[in-house]
């Protein structure tokens, strides 16, 4: 059994980012209905650029690790370079993942352009 | 008498496929069955030799065409101690249910009345009765499930006794496995005045299945389950009830005289089988229907409750296992759904899958069940005919392989 | 560029075939085609390598099963010109048809508005719009049929202005073979505000289709008219509109949540999908639609149109012989009915048979349409790709024969 | 082609005791819904047999044929006689008829059936 690749694994076993902004400026939450699963995604800005971000949620290995994964790519970056964030390069560095999960894999990320795209709360 | 699985075996070409390197280990036959070879070949060769549309055409390969369908008829009515007419071919259990559903709607339920359906039904045999409930301005009750797996019989006779018109369960739950006592529980309706109506998705397969055995009124069935074709199932009906209820779909073949502004009905079966019927497939089911009857349904039940005693003993064994449902294997269908302490149901089934072992994990459609249980999903291994107790060892090898990478 | 009959045919086991003693000639390809061997091959092959339940499964081989599922829908989006999120997968155009009926009745018929459909339509066309009219108090009205076999456009224009919320009607007639000027339809059925749902059975089979270039709103047919299995069709609608529909079946696969009490539904086409798919029957359909693709829809109608120019002229010289619809091969689907005089169509069909040649003969589900020809019944030859044109001369000299043994 | 037998051909063609009685003892009218056959059946009896006989339809030939045949059968026969009247040897009399087309054979015998158990009208 291979199992999952490390960087999953690692981000599952310890995740970074996880729990909640008192005053986040940007905040969506996205869930797989057919799973369960469940990831929400808080961004706070400051001069344009990500200063603070917190994930939470419920569900599998893969859609945690990727929002653990997603929280520390998203720190630091302004909001154009957020927007060209795109799934395979993000799938790429979580790593081989299987068609079927590929909706885990990517749910933080659509949380994360569903909160760019409705804007300030 | 066993069953010679491994000769069975040899009959489904599917097991020979290997599921990237290693050899597909299928375990989801709750979900659908393989085919033997006689049942894909059946299908194929109606194509290749009596293909044509049934009833009323006049030439001879129709009349072949509609002998071979009425013949699969014939024979699903043997294997459920059935008549013939009581025999009403549909898509599968899905239909078959909203037909129940819709058409006992229209003949039996009004204003203030009860459906009373159960905590454990699969989807197709709740949201049928939530809107037949609906347009009827009746009430639907379920019946809860206690924490062993099992209905609450007190509740249930509390239920009945509240205007029931129509009672809609399932005979064993694809979640739990509980196998529900339908004689008792048919007689408790029937002195209610209520008529029952069992999803028997998970049991014709796998039983022997008497409807007059069971009592009930109404049952419901696919042929994908159960070594057939997709596209096919049964909706069996007592005749007298048949003969009450209005149609369903509408169009051709199910009626009797249609003017522009009005049309008289068929008699049953034909009457709840508007248009061109899967024929093929129902020809295919037929053949499904004599290799089960051939293997001897008594003999393909000992077989299950072989696997499931074999499985259940050694999840409860794990510690870190959960099992949902009854511990007694005879008390339970061929299937055993559990969880594994802290690793979501989907990371399990991903990582059996990564040494060819399909499982399924997920809400099994049955989500008020899975709410009940207070967990977000369940993973659940499923076995018919093809399965070997290697299989079992090899799967719960695996699941320790699981656990060892993500515990 | 006229398609390769005997090289088709080559493709057909079946008509290798003989009844009794003669080779089968089959000229009931409106009631249900033959399958050539790729389609008959893809579903068995589908068993054999590839079998397991669509959507929602972790392992390989459903996943495998569900992309050969979807790419089935893209190939049938593609032949109509629409988006795959608008084909929703049925039993067949009558399935689809109650479908259509059931939906837009819920989502837009009230007290007081007008149904329109015509004195052409199969059954299926009309039955379900008869019942949906009376469970919302709607009216149901039909455009009636000149004496040359067309819709009376007038009478249709006025229907329109009475409050017509929806128009169900076929492409072609099955008994007729009428083609309807569906784009001219559409355009008036828009300004009256009202829907338009075609009944295609007998077009897309045999031509290019284009929902669009059709103006339809919704459209309908059946797989195994078209070299496909039996147990699929497909329904076809606007994909703004599948949004407001309401669904027709429930179950598994077509909700988002479930409760005990309520539910909510997934998006189109799921929506419409309850319950297991036939979905080794739509991977059978994808690969009829490849064949039917790689020969040139054009074509094929090209050859239909040959040979109903030859049956047609054959016919006209028989001064005993009547037929129906229209004199223009161009105008009709690839379908003849006739009568000879004084002779019941059942006997004229019964000596064919003697012949090996299978036509029907009946009220071909338009009983409306066979009372308004002040006839019992008619003969219908009907022709697909694998018919020659010797095989229409048997035909006509088959029927001489008959004459004279019955004049 | 063989066409129809003898007896079909020869009843069809010149029908026996087609028309209606003045005032029948028994009567039954027998339909085929799926193809548009009918049959009336009339019989009159004197001394507890029959003794005058007619049909009326519509329908194929061999619906017509087998109606015009029964009704030479039935004539000068008592109820009892009538009872026995059995489908697998009036087909037999009929001639080769093909399973499709039983039906049409049988509808004026069905008729007769009727007549009889529903009673005098
Ligand atoms: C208990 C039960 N009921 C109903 C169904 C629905 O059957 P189908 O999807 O064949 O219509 C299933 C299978 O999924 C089932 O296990
Ligand atoms: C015009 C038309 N509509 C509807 C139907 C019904 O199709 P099906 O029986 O495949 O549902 C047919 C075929 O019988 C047809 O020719």
């Amino acid at each position: 059994m291979k199992g999952y690749g490390e960087v999953i694994l690692e981000h599952w076993r310890r995740p970074r980012n996880r729990g909640r902004l008192r005053a986040p400026d940007r905040e969506a939450v996205q869930a797989n209905p057919l799973c369960g699963d469940v990831v929400r995604l808080q961004l706070f800005f400051e001069d344009g650029c990500v200063r603070d971000v917190r994930f939470d949620g419920e569900g599998c290995a893969i859609s945690q690790a990727a929002a653990s994964l997603l929280t520390e790519k998203v720190k630091g970056k302004a909001t154009a370079q957020l927007a060209e964030l795109g799934e395979r390069e993000f799938l790429g560095e979580l790593g081989e993942v299987t068609a079927t999960r590929a909706g885990c894999a990517l749910l933080a990320l659509w949380a994360l352009q569903r909160a760019l795209k409705e804007g300030p709360r | 008498m066993a069953i010679d699985v491994q000769g069975i075996r040899r009959d489904f070409p599917i097991l020979e496929r290997r599921a990237g390197e290693k050899p597909l280990l299928y375990l989801d036959s709750a979900a659908t069955s393989h085919k033997p070879a006689p049942v894909i070949e059946a299908v194929a060769s109606f194509y290749r030799e009596s293909n044509a549309n049934v009833h009323r055409a006049l030439y001879r390969l129709a009349a072949e065409a509609t002998e071979l369908y009425e013949a699969a008829r014939g024979k699903v009515a043997t294997l459920l101690g059935a008549r013939s007419e009581e025999i009403v071919f549909v898509r599968g259990t899905t239909e078959a249910l909203n037909l129940a559903a819709h058409t006992v709607g229209e003949a039996r339920l009004g204003a203030g009345d009860t459906v009373v359906v159960t905590e454990m039904e699969h989807h197709a045999n709740l949201v049928p009765w939530q809107q037949t409930a609906r347009r009827h301005g009746a009430r639907l009750e379920a019946v809860p499930v206690t924490d062993s797996g099992e209905l609450g019989l007190s509740a249930y006779e509390r239920l009945l006794s509240s205007g029931a018109k129509v009672v809609a369960l399932a005979h064993a739950s694809n979640l739990l496995g509980t196998i529900n006592p339908i004689p008792e529980l048919a007689q408790a309706a029937h002195r209610a005045g209520a008529l029952l109506v069992v999803d028997a998705a998970q049991t014709v397969p796998h039983m022997p299945v008497s409807v007059r055995e069971l009592g009930a009124d109404m049952l419901a069935f696919s042929g994908h389950k159960m070594l057939g074709p997709t596209g096919i199932g049964v909706l069996w009906a007592r005749g007298d009830l048949l003969e009450e209820l209005p149609p369903f779909m509408t169009g051709g073949e199910m009626i009797g005289e249609v003017w522009l502004d009005k049309a008289t009905w068929a008699d049953p079966p034909r009457r709840f089988e508007a248009g061109t019927p899967p024929f093929a497939q129902a020809v295919g089911l037929g053949v499904a229907v004599d290799y089960l009857a051939e293997l001897g349904l008594v003999d393909v039940r000992a077989h299950d409750v072989e696997l499931v005693e074999r499985v259940l003993e050694g999840l409860s064994r794990r510690e870190h296992v959960t099992v949902y449902g009854p511990r007694e294997p005879s008390a339970r269908a061929g299937l055993v759904s559990f969880n594994v302490a802290g690793v979501h149901p989907h990371d399990v089934a991903t990582l059996l899958d990564q040494e060819g072992i399909a499982i399924r994990a997920g809400h099994h459609c049955a989500q008020p069940l899975v709410r009940r249980l207070g967990v977000p999903a369940t993973c659940r291994a499923s076995f018919y005919v093809y399965n070997t107790t290697e299989e079992v060892d090899a799967f719960l090898w695996a699941l320790d392989e699981a656990w060892r990478l993500l515990k």
